[in-house]
């Protein structure tokens, strides 16, 4: 636990199933959560490399900032697809783009 | 935003549900929070009662019209009593007017405070509830007293009443009064100036008054969308025209006319002036007289009907008493004030939120045994 | 702007106004408190004084009774009942007034008339009753009565009696055995039975 | 035979308002008998009201008021019958209680009711359905005008083989609920009616339980209904 | 710190431990009986009427996003409060920046009417409803 | 801080396990279990005093334990022992149309997180399982493990009650979090720590350097506090998620038996942890009200757990003396009067730290 | 110990995310991203960010995820309580991240990773504090008009049905 | 069944297990909170503060879930009937059903010409205990209520039952 890397990797496993997700699913919502976890993999960068490179902090202000980022994204994101939803009845991005006129 | 069209939500409140009064079901379609329809269905406490009364005689029938508003069981045997009577041309002693005056206004405190408190509870006081209950509960350890039963009191027969009053009743009538009055003080200030109450039911479930008409609506709710017709005053029956007293209407004064406040402030103003009522009736009391003086040996009204009201503390109750001369009413129909005002639910309660539905239920005071009957 | 406040004045003040109500009730408990207390407590005859005086009853709606000693058998209760939940059924005695000892039938009542009948069955079903006090008018003899108040010297109130069988709750009143003993007794003589 | 009838029930009366009971009790015809009463009771209503005339003018305008109600009734059905000519039927003796309608007539008669400004029942307050036997029910409606104090009862009839009567539905809006209450008592047929299925009793239910013919059904759905005490004990 | 969260991770554990045991408790000593209509959902004694569908409510939507943003300001005051003492005026005029922009951000919904719970047409009647629906219109 | 004395004297008293980790767990597991204890004996204790305090209230007795040769103790004092009993004797109930797994899961998160934030309350001076540097902020966070609960529970239901219930639920709490947090964020203001002995301590001295005392704006953040904490507890006038009169039960309307319990058990822990907060942060903590005095450690608890009980007996105070809000008015009084009215409080309280300290 | 904790930790993380993306019906995977927020915020607390982790809980679970799930019940009918959802081009989506993972994973071995020793902070909201106010003031200013925008964007977005 | 329900020999633990939750069972019956008719007026009135339910433990709740005693109080109809035995149906084991007042015990004044009015709860679910009156006076309800818990305690929940 000591040790940069296993963060490292944690995180490279989290930001490849959060692509995953992103690319495979169809759901608004699941692309969303996705999306989270890409954010988190980044997140566990940003405090690991500040708690390892000298705990000056600086990783935790740049996690907080992204954390704000994530969560004016899913308000937004959220509130696209409920709008999608409400005029197309339906949350499948792919449908979405295809009903496009 | 964001009403997504499409589906909307059926939801049923009822036949078992703490604030439907009984077995009253209503079909409640949301569109998410809100109200957009309300089918009440009835019946689920629809006990036969007029085929009843075609197969009993007339003085059997009185136990059943107890039965039908439960909660003012002496204003339901009064108007069935003065119905059958003015049926058949029967004259009562002043003394037994006076009676049934005093134990119908009594009647009329019990029910309201009962309305008062369980709407209260309704909108979630519960409190208020309990010390109305605990006050109703005095009034009926006086009915006791008067005929020994508590709820249901088989107390008003036709030309009569079943006993006289006992000794000890007059006195223990204005120590109720005495320490009643100021309770009524103390449910205000709990309850009906409370702000949270206020903000729950002012301005919520307004009942304009040509709709209250439209609707036959009567009783505490038209007065409270401010039409003045109360049967005691505008066609005096027994002896209502001897006293004094005034009709409370809804005067908008924390909302609109015809909310449900209006509808609640109403009823509390009519206690009061039952109280008035009941001082002046318990003064006047004779203290002579034969209760049973003018009881029929048997109760055989000439052929033909009647239609009379009287006013039950939920409105106009009506007994439309058709006979063929026999000891048992050909068909006895009872125009139910809940009925009607349950009817016009649907029209009121459209487009409120699912929680003033249930204020504005409460506020319109139902009683599923009448309504049902 | 000024509604805004206000809306809060109002909140604050009526607020504060029932919590004074609910604390004072509840520092007065003692003083205030109405509850009866029930299998120590007993209404209309409580240990503890609750409410007013209440010396004087009219009638008490409890179980009805029936001193079948006294009952001349005159359907008139049945006739008054408005659920039909009395049962009378009687036979023509042989001598009006003279006492069947078989039977413990009893020819005089308290009040000294003669019954002519011998009472077979009296059942009053209590479950059907509704307590409307419509039959105890009409009985010429008052021998049926609702337990209690004024009856209360010829049997103390009972109106809690609940059961864990409905037939219980059956109250037959006549006497043990009349109906086959009588039966036997009538056989030579076509016995009559009404209904 | 109507003369005699009437001399017999004003004899009758004369006895009676003087303490005699026995005059009326005794009368043989019980229609006479009940008319007798019915007279009786005028009488004693029209004696009352000279006496408090004489004693207390303010009370005797509500008698006059009462007495005036029973005319209303004939006053109404006399507009009535010019408005629509025929619409009236007249039945004898209780005209004073009420007004027959021709059923055909009752869709316009009903809206002349509300709309008229002489008339104006702008409340209906009872719709009561009623089994007159004989293969006639009849439906009976209590009017009352809010505004002008006034109040009326019509009564139409209709076959019970083909029970059909105009719905005044959508002009009283009250007479949803009364008239599917009628329905569901008598099986009488609201035409016009937006909404007529059963209101108290179940959907399924069989039968109109207040017609006089009714029988009560063995079991509903699956719950016996239980018929002889003794048998059930 | 490591002791004090590892202190919340074993209690967690612990409190699903707590909370299995009275179950597995009460799957031994309680009765049951099964039968069809017990486990149909409840609705106060009648058949689930209509189609179950739910409209959820919008509202609760909005209200969760409006509360997202201002979850997030909370976040943020949290550290400038710690700091607050130290850097005094500096810190408090930056903070008052902050809130200024948010408090038109709620400003901003309020006026919209987007905090407000209900937005529909009562059919007639008056109160408050039917104003907010008027300045809608207007 | 306790784990931490608990593990030293571990240490000491059991010399062959010396510096095990064993022991360590060991001395993390007996606090934790010594607080369920306290919970459960707190919601035994509430539920009783609430019944009595409601039915002084109401001019009656409460529970009395009367009967045949029943008795719940003198004055009823074993009856919601006997509740419990009772509850887990009951039979288990899960609907047929329920998401079984989400439904079982519900009451676990909804405890767990009631739980986990009673470990951070301090009820002494050395007494806090858990002393974080952010204990406060750290209970505000884990709050949040209750509305998922809910919404779990409401929707694994499927049941209209419930979800309305849970939805109702999660909305009301979610929004008051922001009141109550920037109320508390006027005492960080002051304080300058977000743990819960620092803040504690800096209110050492007596009532008046207790926060709520201090400026008129921290009153006012102690009352908006206070309100918010109610609504976050789902007590009455802010009780609609599971107001009888309109939802049945809500957010556990099918649940029956032990799993209903949990509920109960967390709602009474989320007083505690809610009341606890409001003490530490407004009300001085474990600290004497008169300085100097009835200071030692026992007194600190006394102090602190009787801090608490004033609060709750206002919560219950307030329950059974109001009637409910409607939703929207719920959601009003929180948007349009908490939040600002605790914004402005904010600067209220800076602009008075910058000219008076 | 804390190895063993760390492990578990990781693990749950790790596997709550495979549940997320894997799971077939939305409403589980928005539970098991409760589970994977949890778990990252405990790996915060292994990088003694106890702050961050404090915020990650606040604003994650109880704001992001509470709006996911509303979401999801917005768009989906309480019928279809086991909401499912359908999976695209899983193959493709396979091979694509699975070549990006392991380049990922090989960069990050090859990669001479300089490791500083530190000690643990007393306290991180001060520095963090602090930080916020000067440091990266100008982004804190920034963020709140961030926030404004997409308050007032989602606000508008929900809005404009009617 | 329940896994251990009826599953022990007669023997003196298990006898005052039994004990205890017998006590327990019947020292907090909740009811469910159901009225009808007229009767629920009393029943309504056997809560309030003069006789006040809760001194004997009864609790409210409107949840069948979560009630173990069903006071029919009033009269039931067809209509209700099947609600009554659904709702019966959905309250968890252990459950008790009191007949409350004459029409829940058998129609009561509603016997002879209701033809809507189920005859007594029984045909549809198991009573316990019939409370007499119409309506039953408050006392009559709690001595119904105590007599239940009578027979609840001599309920023996974990010791087999002889077949
Ligand atoms: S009290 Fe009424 S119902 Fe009961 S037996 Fe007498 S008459 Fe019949
Ligand atoms: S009325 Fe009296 S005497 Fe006659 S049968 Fe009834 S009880 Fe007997
Ligand atoms: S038993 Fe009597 S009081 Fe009870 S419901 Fe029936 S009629 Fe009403």
């Amino acid at each position: 636990m000591d040790q940069l890397v296993n963060y490292l990797y944690i995180s490279a496993i989290l930001f490849s199933l959060g692509l995953f997700g992103v690319i495979t699913r169809r759901n608004g919502i699941a692309v969303l959560m996705g999306v989270e976890l890409i954010l988190n993999a980044a997140n566990i960068n940003f405090v690991a490399f500040s708690r390892f490179g000298g705990m000056n902090l600086s990783g935790h202000v740049f996690s907080l900032f992204v954390i704000v980022l994530a969560a004016a994204e899913a308000a937004v994101a959220l509130a696209i697809i409920i709008t999608i939803y409400n005029s197309m009845q339906t949350v499948n991005v792919d449908d979405a783009s295809s009903m496009k006129q | 935003m964001g009403i997504i069209h499409g589906e909307e939500m059926v939801l049923n409140i009822g036949p078992q549900h703490p604030s439907t009064h009984g077995v009253l079901r209503l079909k409640v379609r949301t569109d998410g929070e809100v109200v957009s329809d309300i089918y009440p269905v009835i019946g689920y406490l629809h006990r036969s009662f007029e085929k009843h009364c075609e197969n009993v005689t007339y003085e059997q029938v009185i136990p059943y019209t107890d039965r039908c508003d439960y909660i003012a069981s002496m204003n339901n045997n009064l108007g069935y009593a003065v119905t059958v009577e003015e049926l058949m041309g029967i004259e009562v002693p002043e003394k037994v007017e006076y009676i049934r005056v005093i134990v119908s206004e009594f009647n009329r405190i019990a029910s309201h405070l009962l309305a008062l408190g369980t709407y209260g509870l309704d909108v979630g006081a519960f409190t208020p509830f309990l010390y109305m209950f605990r006050d109703r509960e005095r009034i009926l350890d006086m009915f006791e007293m008067v005929c020994g039963a508590r709820l249901l009191y088989n107390y008003i027969w036709v030309g009569g009443v079943s006993h006289d009053l006992p000794k000890g009743f007059v006195e223990t009538a204005y120590q109720f009064l005495d320490y009643f009055e100021p309770q009524v003080k103390e449910y205000n200030n709990l309850l009906t100036y409370n702000k949270i109450f206020v903000e729950r039911t002012a301005d919520v479930g307004v009942l304009p008054p040509d709709v209250a008409i439209n609707y036959g609506v009567t009783g505490p709710n038209l007065r409270a969308s401010g039409v003045k017709w109360d049967i005691r005053k505008d066609e005096p029956y027994s002896i209502y025209d001897k006293f004094d007293f005034d009709i409370p209407v809804g005067r908008g004064e924390l909302g609109t006319i015809g909310d449900c406040w209006d509808r609640y402030w109403v009823r509390m103003r009519e206690i009061e002036e039952s109280v008035k009522i009941l001082r002046q009736a318990l003064k006047g009391l004779p203290k002579e007289g034969d209760v049973h003086q003018a009881i029929p040996k048997k109760i055989r009204p000439p052929k033909g009907s009647i239609y009379k009201r009287t006013e039950s503390p939920r409105g106009d109750l009506a007994f439309y008493i058709t006979s063929d001369g026999k000891p048992k009413p050909y068909r006895l129909k009872m125009r139910s004030p809940a009925f009607t005002s349950l009817s016009v639910l649907n029209k009121i309660s459209r487009g409120w939120m699912l929680s003033d539905v249930i204020a504005i239920l409460g506020s319109l005071d139902i009683v599923l045994g009448e309504i049902d009957r | 702007m000024t509604k805004y406040f206000q809306n809060i004045w109002e909140t604050v003040t009526t607020l504060l106004t029932g919590f004074g109500i609910t604390w004072v009730h509840m520092m007065k408990i003692k003083k205030n408190n109405v509850t009866l207390q029930y299998p120590e407590e007993k209404w209309p005859r409580p240990e503890r004084n609750i409410g007013f005086n209440h010396d004087d009853y009219n009638v008490i709606r409890s179980r009805l009774t029936v001193d079948i000693n006294d009952c001349i058998g005159c359907l008139k209760c049945m006739r008054a009942c408005p659920v039909d939940c009395i049962k009378i059924e009687t036979v023509k005695a042989d001598v009006r007034g003279d006492d069947i000892q078989d039977v413990g039938h009893v020819g005089i009542t308290s009040n000294g008339s003669k019954k002519a009948m011998v009472v077979t069955r009296f059942d009053i079903d209590m479950t059907e009753c509704c307590y409307c006090n419509l039959c105890t008018y009409p009985c010429p003899e008052e021998c049926i009565f609702m337990t209690g108040g004024p009856n209360a010297d010829r049997h103390h109130i009972d109106y809690e009696f609940s059961e864990y069988d409905r037939t219980d709750l059956i109250y037959r009143f006549a006497k043990k055995g009349t109906q086959e003993k009588m039966a036997k007794l009538m056989a030579p003589k076509e016995p009559k039975v009404k209904a | 035979m109507t003369d005699d009838r009437d001399k017999l029930i004003a004899e009758a009366v004369e006895k009676a308002l003087k303490g005699d009971m026995d005059a009326i009790n005794g009368i043989e015809d019980r229609v006479t008998r009940s008319k007798a009463k019915a007279a009786l009771h005028k009488a004693k209503k029209a004696a009352k009201a000279a006496e408090l005339t004489s004693a207390d003018a303010s009370e005797s305008d509500a008698v006059e008021n009462q007495t005036e109600t029973i005319s209303t009734n004939q006053k109404i059905a006399s507009i009535i019958d010019g408005e629509f000519p025929g619409s009236v039927v007249a039945q004898e003796g209780e005209s004073e209680e009420c007004i027959y309608i021709q059923s055909k007539f009752w869709e316009k008669v009903a809206s002349f009711l509300r709309n008229n400004a002489v008339l104006d029942f702008d409340s209906l307050q009872c719709v009561t359905g009623m089994d007159m036997g004989e293969g006639i029910l009849e439906v009976r409606y209590n009017f009352h005008s809010m505004k002008l104090r006034h109040s009326i009862e019509i009564r139409i009839s209709t076959p019970i083989e083909n029970p059909h009567i105009y719905s005044i539905e959508q002009i009283w809006r009250i007479g949803d609920w009364f008239e599917r209450e009628v329905y569901d008592m008598f099986g009488i047929l609201f035409t016009g009616h937006r909404n007529l299925k059963r209101m108290l009793l179940p959907d399924d239910w069989e039968g109109f339980p207040l017609r006089k013919d009714y029988e009560t059904p063995q079991s509903y759905h699956g719950i016996a209904v239980p018929k002889v005490k003794e048998e059930w004990e | 710190m490591y002791r004090d969260f590892g202190t919340i991770l074993i209690a967690a554990l612990l409190g699903i431990v707590m909370v299995g045991v009275p179950l597995l408790i009460q799957k031994l000593i309680a009765p049951s009986k099964k039968s069809f209509e017990k486990f149909d959902t409840y609705e106060c004694g009648e058949e689930a009427e209509g189609n179950a569908w739910l409209q959820f409510n919008i509202r609760f939507y909005v209200i969760a996003l409006i509360f997202l943003i201002f979850d997030v300001e909370v976040v943020f005051l949290f550290p400038w409060a710690v700091v607050f003492k130290e850097l005094g005026l500096l810190a408090f005029v930056e903070m008052g920046i902050f809130l200024v922009i948010l408090i038109v951000g709620l400003a901003y919904v309020w006026v919209k009417t987007d905090l407000d719970w209900v937005k529909l047409k009562v059919p007639y009647g008056s109160g408050r409803y039917r104003k907010i629906k008027l300045e809608e219109k207007a | 801080m306790s784990v931490d004395l608990l593990y030293d004297w571990l240490n000491e008293s059991i010399p062959f396990l010396s510096g095990n980790s064993l022991l360590l767990l060991l001395a993390i597991v007996i606090p934790a279990i010594l607080l369920f204890l306290v919970i459960a004996v707190n919601a035994i204790v509430l539920v009783y005093a609430e019944r009595k305090v409601s039915a002084f209230m109401q001019d009656r007795v409460g529970p009395m334990g009367q009967g045949v040769g029943l008795h719940a103790g003198k004055w009823g004092m074993l009856q919601t022992v006997a509740d419990a009993l009772k509850l887990i004797s009951k039979e288990d109930i899960i609907p047929r149309l329920a998401d079984r797994k989400l439904f079982i899961m519900a009451p676990f998160v909804i405890f767990v997180g009631a739980f986990i934030a009673v470990i951070a309350l301090p009820f002494g001076e050395t007494l806090i399982v858990a002393d974080m540097n952010i204990g406060i902020f750290y209970i505000l966070a884990v709050s949040s493990f209750g509305v998922i609960g809910l919404i779990l529970a409401g929707w694994s239901s499927n049941n209209k009650w419930s979800l309305y219930g849970g939805m109702r639920s999660a909305a009301q709490i979610i929004s008051y979090e922001i009141p109550a947090g920037l109320s508390l964020v006027t005492v960080i203001m002051l304080t300058g720590t977000l743990s819960m002995q620092g803040i504690i301590q800096y209110q050492s001295g007596g009532l008046f350097d207790w926060i709520v005392f201090s400026s008129p704006f921290s009153f006012i953040a102690f009352i908006i506090y206070f309100i918010a904490a109610i609504a976050e507890t789902n007590r009455t006038p802010f009780d609609i998620p599971e107001a009888e009169s309109e939802l049945v039960g809500g957010f556990h309307t099918e649940y029956s038996g032990m799993r209903w319990s949990f509920f109960f058990l967390s709602e009474y822990a989320n007083m505690l942890v809610v009341n606890g907060v409001a003490v530490a942060a407004f009300l001085g903590g474990w600290q004497s009200p008169i300085p100097g005095y009835l200071n030692s450690p026992g007194w600190g608890v006394f102090w602190f757990i009787s801090k608490i009980l004033v609060l709750v007996f206002v919560m219950m105070w307030v329950r059974w003396t109001f009637p409910r809000l409607r939703v929207d008015q719920l959601m009003d009084i929180c948007w349009k009067y908490l939040l600002p009215i605790a914004l402005f409080n904010i600067f209220g309280v800076g602009i008075w730290t910058l000219i008076f300290g | 110990m804390s190895e063993l904790a760390f492990w578990s930790v990781a693990f749950v993380t790790v596997a709550s995310a495979g549940m997320v993306v894997f799971s077939g019906q939305l409403i589980y995977s928005a539970i098991a991203l409760l589970f994977t927020l949890l778990g990252v915020a405990g790996l915060y607390i292994f990088l003694w960010a106890d702050f961050m982790a404090g915020v990650q809980v606040m604003v994650y679970i109880g704001g992001i995820l509470v709006l996911i799930i509303f979401g999801i019940m917005l768009t989906h009918k309480i019928v279809s309580v086991k909401i499912s959802q359908s999976n695209v081009q899983r193959k493709l989506g396979a091979v694509v991240v699975g070549i990006f993972l392991i380049f990922l994973t090989s960069s990050i071995g090859d990669a001479p990773w300089f490791q500083m020793v530190t000690t643990e902070p007393s306290e991180t909201v001060r520095t963090v504090g602090r930080l916020l106010m000067t440091k990266y003031l100008l982004p804190f200013e920034v963020a709140s008009i961030l926030l404004l925008g997409s308050l007032i964007g989602a606000a508008m977005l929900s809005r404009k049905e009617e | 069944m329940g896994v251990l329900e009826h599953k022990f020999q007669d023997n003196i633990v298990v006898e005052k297990l039994d004990k205890l939750l017998g006590w327990a069972r019947s020292t907090s019956p909740w009811y469910f909170q159901f009225g009808l008719a007229c009767c629920a007026i009393e029943m309504m009135a056997t809560a309030a503060s003069r006789h006040d339910l809760e001194r004997i433990g009864m609790m409210p709740r409107s949840s069948p879930r979560q009630a173990d005693i069903m006071i029919v109080a009033g009269t039931v109809t067809m209509k209700m009937a099947l609600r009554v035995k659904k709702l019966y149906e959905q309250m968890a084991e252990p459950k008790y059903v009191i007949a409350m007042g004459s029409c829940a015990t058998s129609g009561g004044p509603y016997w002879q010409h209701g033809y809507h009015v189920l005859k007594g709860v029984d045909l549809i679910v198991p009573v316990d205990v019939y409370v007499p009156g119409c309506p039953p006076r408050p006392e009559a309800l709690i001595e119904g209520l105590l007599k239940l818990q009578e027979k609840i305690q001599t309920d023996r929940p974990l010791t087999k039952i002889d077949s």
